[in-house]
């Protein structure tokens, strides 16, 4: 159903700045879920985190084809997409820690991080939660005239929730401006969609009148390639877009979820890393083609990983909110 | 209030509704309605007929039959710049849409830490008698009024319902209201001018000095009659709307049970685990030590909503039900 | 997307017998209707009225392909459903009319008419909200070995609803013996379907694995036969299945629908009435294949007539429920 | 009732419930679990594992997310022979289920005239402080409590967990079982025999004279702790859980207060328009005459859960807050 990586590819139709702040991008995300790992073993940040490493190339792909004020709704597993949309990392890292200095004050964590200044309606701790929010934002674009749109990050579990048809089935009656991203991991936690997926998920967009495309969702290239036509054509007054992205986490559901053996083979996940990261074959790529040497590429970890160490330390050194501020903001 | 305004005329609640609805959307093109059979058809009950006229297809949108999608869309519409006002046709279909509105909806604000903004409103019908059975004539409101981050409207008059939408409509947060089927023919005077009724206000619908009973939406009617009718026993009765429910005015629940020493709380939903038990509540910490005995709780009895009318009927408060409560509260029975 | 009255069809091949009962079922509904209406519109019956009346040869063909003890779900407009299930006219009537004799001792009424021994699972007065119910008795009759199937009637305005998305999605992956029949009339209430339905309805179930067939809900034979086809499939183990019958209703949305030029037109309502009764179609065909000759027709509508003033009248006769019983049956 | 039994082991909530639950597959053959991750997964909290090696993948069936999906195939199966365990992962997310238990499980029995029935169980989580958000952390039983036609049932002991499911398993009647996630892991003794616990009857956890706590799920943890503080004031604290809340056993609870005259009520749900307000209401109206004060609620803050340890800690009840409003109301602070 996707395609694989074009090693043959001669050259992008991408220019070489863009190709590498999007590398930029995707070393920042795997940096980030990195040492939101370690503080989260080390019991500094609270409640749960499930992690993106290994989806990169989808956020990455997505919102590099996406202007700074297109909305996006995410999910649980959102990180990737916030930092990909252009989030300050030392803020998320603080609404992590449940910080005053969060992006929430404190109030949302992990599983909430919302932006207005980047378009982020907001992660999502009800899967499919956002899929309303995110068409009802492309009903505003339309209806303002803004030529926004709206794009819609989800798992494949969240293709478990009718509010999903009915809103697609919306969203072609008005033609709205929005993309449909549904990130196929394979797995719903710890049940392989084969469990929980029956039929033909394109199809299934068809079936409500929105077209689609599937993409191999670790390769970078393919993605914003993609994106950017189902965007082009959404922003074009095109209606709804469907983008079917394969792709794998490389880690737990959540970083409790050590013992995994029983639900996917270590061969699997052996596989996948070493064949299938999509930053080591974007670097490859990279300087196969010249476009950045070995040293090139070493400087931009380098400088990113500088970067998330300062946010963790401003995230670390900030303070918790003090207990009287839990009944302030219920109501604007 | 109705004073302070110039010519009052008679509307009903439906009209009035309508009037509210037209004059805000001329006010602020980004409010707009969406549900079922709203636009040609103006709804089952007729309320919003005509408006799709004057506004257009876009602004008064009909929906497929999806209640949980177009309210999640409301929900979005409202973060990024737009006044959704959603339609549900029946409130007994409120279910559907609860994951949005109390997971989404009344949450966004505070988990973002003040940062979006979800401005919309839910109308729901509520109330019984019209053998429309148990999946259509519920009144399931104590649900949202649980839920922080909602505000629960009550209207009970067409002065009420025109001045509580208005303020909905401008409110930042998500409002649902419940209007009562039963109720959209009522008439009462609706001033010309532009008012508007702050929420956290109750009114008080008739001053009294022996019993208070504390009626929401429909049953204010009913509170009203009965106190009527106890006229005849020399009880003076003083009816109190808490138009409102969330926020609530405690005060003025509490000054009246203080004064009266007697209280009977009404309200249509479910009788058990309902608002009816928030009142009472409310009034029996408030007032302990003025009160002469305990707070009577009359609802709609606890069970599915039968049918056939003499079994309906049998459900729900009437003037008699409450003259009897009134009298055995009152030592006069 | 479906097909005419075939009337160049030489012989059929169902059997005179059962042709003939489809043919009295067809008539019992519409005149049960008619009554329905009667007693509706003299104020003898509370509450709501929807009339089945021009879509009867879909339950009647669907339900003659069915097996006494198979299930069946139906909806605000279920008096035909039921009828074509066995019910007691009786017993219907008296719970339209809140009789203590009636299948729900009044507590129901015309939108919760239930009868376990026709199978009956019950009308339902939320759009779509007995399609998880349908799953679930087919559930149970693959676990318990039973051999039943359960139908799950709906109208065009429940695909709607993502519950059915959701169950269809169950049903695939389960192998479930149901049959999602769509009765396609073109109306949500007061909303043409060209409003509320976009893509395509045999494309959605498609998309979630269930096979789907279209027919003529206007020609009681094609009915049943594609009926019995997918019934027969269930029943063999072959999964969940899809009928989509196009159809119309004859009157307004509910008898008090009676201005209807603002969403439909009369010319379209004529059309129907003249061009597409399923009862004329029928008639017309039994006597012109002469199976039977129009006084035998004529006979058998007096004999149902009959029928059915004596169910009104005992409806009308029988005692209204006494108050006292308002608090029972809630618990069993 | 522990000592008419056998030989008393300790187990936790989460092993009573799933030895419940097994010793219930294994008599009726009809009894099925059906809800995300219940297989291999054991649930996320592990409650249910080992289950499906024993039973197998269709008895301990894992379902796609579709909560509104499995919840009305669960109703459509119990109608027809079947005895279904809907398995709710977060009860947060029974939002999305209210129509189908609302509208369908609880009212089908009383709408086809007690024909059908509906003898399902659904399982979902409560309770707060697992740094889960506003999301993952909502107590929402009062809905449910609202509802005529179901039953709720809110276990606090590894004892009365296995006693109650059993109860509930076999009742012909849909009942949602209400797991306060923090407390799997509370140890206790859980005797080797068979037994169930009726609905309907209260458990007195600890006999007092001064002071009664009528607390649900972890609450009465919480409770029992506080009553352990008082005793260094001379406040002997009688502590009751009801058990279940539908059925109430409002009998216990009225004896208990008229007895002590000073009542706090607590339950985790959010604090307005929920569960403390009808169980006040009970006591406040059957023990008028003997109360000394007007009945204490305490629950949790009327705000959205938030995340930040400091805020969550804030808006829940601990035996330091309960202490210093049982003080107050014994007028001793
Ligand atoms: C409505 C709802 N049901 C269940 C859950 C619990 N849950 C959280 S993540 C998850 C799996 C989601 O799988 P998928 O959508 O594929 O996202 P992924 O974790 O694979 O990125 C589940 C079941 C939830 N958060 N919301
Ligand atoms: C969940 C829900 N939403 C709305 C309604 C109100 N309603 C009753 S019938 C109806 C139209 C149904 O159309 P369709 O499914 O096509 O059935 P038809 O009436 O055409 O047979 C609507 C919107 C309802 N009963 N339930
Ligand atoms: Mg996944
Ligand atoms: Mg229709």
């Amino acid at each position: 159903m996707t395609t694989a990586v074009d090693r043959s590819r001669p050259f992008s139709n991408i220019d070489s700045e863009l190709l590498l702040r999007m590398y930029r991008r995707m070393i920042m995300i795997r940096l980030f879920e990195e040492q939101a790992n370690d503080l989260y073993t080390r019991a500094l940040m609270p409640g749960l985190a499930h992690l993106y490493s290994g989806e990169e190339a989808i956020a990455v792909g997505v919102c590099e084809a996406l202007r700074p004020d297109d909305y996006i709704t995410s999910t649980h597993r959102g990180h990737g997409h916030c930092v990909a949309k252009g989030a300050a990392l030392d803020r998320m890292f603080a609404e992590l820690l449940g910080k005053e200095a969060g992006y929430c004050k404190g109030k949302g964590g992990s599983m909430h991080i919302a932006d207005p200044d980047t378009g982020n309606l907001g992660a999502n701790a009800i899967v499919g939660g956002s899929m309303g929010i995110a068409t009802g934002a492309a009903l505003s674009a339309k209806r303002l005239g803004t030529g926004q749109v709206a794009v819609c990050f989800f798992g494949d579990g969240a293709l478990g929730q009718g509010l999903l048809y009915e809103v697609m089935n919306m969203a072609t009656l008005w033609k709205l401006p929005v993309i449909y991203v549904c990130e196929n991991n394979l797995y719903n936690e710890y049940t392989h969609n084969s469990e929980t997926i029956a039929g033909d998920i394109l199809t299934r967009a068809k079936g409500f009148g929105v077209p689609g495309e599937s993409v191999d969702g670790q390769d970078v290239q393919a993605v914003y390639n993609t994106a950017k036509k189902l965007i082009d054509s959404a922003r074009a007054g095109g209606g709804p877009q469907f983008l079917l992205c394969s792709t794998y986490r490389f880690t737990g559901h959540h970083v409790g979820d050590i013992k995994r053996d029983y639900y996917r083979s270590k061969e699997e996940e052996q596989h996948w890393k070493t064949e299938r990261d999509p930053i080591t074959l974007f670097s490859d790529w990279l300087a196969a083609e010249k476009i950045a040497d070995r040293e090139k590429l070493n400087q931009i970890d380098a400088d990113v990983r500088a970067e998330i160490e300062k946010a963790v330390a401003f995230a670390m050194e900030s303070p918790y909110p003090s207990a009287d501020k839990a009944d302030q903001d219920i109501y604007a | 209030m109705p004073e302070t305004q110039t010519a009052v005329r008679e509307l009903t609640i439906g009209e009035a509704i309508k009037e509210t609805l037209a004059e805000e959307m001329r006010r602020d093109p980004t409010v707009f309605i969406l549900g079922e059979d709203v636009a040609e058809a103006g709804t089952v009950y007729k309320v919003l007929s005509g408006l799709v006229d004057e506004f257009g297809p876009e602004r008064v949108l009909d929906t497929p039959i999806s209640e949980a999608g177009f309210a999640g869309i409301a929900v979005g519409a409202a973060m990024t710049g737009m006044r959704p006002i959603v339609d549900i046709m029946f409130g007994d279909f409120i279910g559907l849409t609860m994951d949005q509105m109390v997971n989404q909806a009344a949450k966004i604000h505070y988990m973002s830490g003040g940062k979006w903004k979800v401005p919309m409103v839910m109308r729901a019908t509520m109330g019984a008698t019209r053998r429309s059975a148990a999946q259509h004539s519920q009144s399931l409101h104590a649900w949202l009024c649980h839920i922080p981050g909602l505000k629960v409207v009550m209207p009970s008059t067409p002065y009420d319902a025109k001045g509580l939408w208005k303020t909905a409509i401008r409110d930042d947060n998500p409002v649902v209201i419940f209007e009562d089927k039963m109720m959209y023919r009522l008439k009462g005077p609706v001033p010309e001018g532009e008012y508007t009724i702050p929420f956290g206000v109750a009114d008080i619908k008739r001053a009294g000095e022996d019993l208070t009973i504390v009626a929401t939406s429909s049953m204010v009617q009913v509170a009203l009659g009965a106190a009527k009718l106890l006229e005849e026993y020399d009880i003076s009765t003083e009816v109190i709307d808490p138009r409102t429910l969330w926020p609530l005015d405690e005060k003025t629940l509490i000054e009246s049970a203080r004064k009266t020493s007697r209280v009977i709380v009404m309200d249509e939903g479910y009788g058990r685990y309902g608002v009816n038990a928030e009142l009472a509540s409310v009034i029996a910490e408030g007032a302990f030590y003025d009160l002469e005995a305990p707070v009577k709780r009359i609802g709609a009895m606890h069970v599915p909503i039968p049918f056939s009318p003499p079994l309906e009927d049998a459900t729900v408060p009437t003037e008699q039900s409450v003259l009897e409560a009134a009298l055995a509260l009152c030592g006069k029975s």
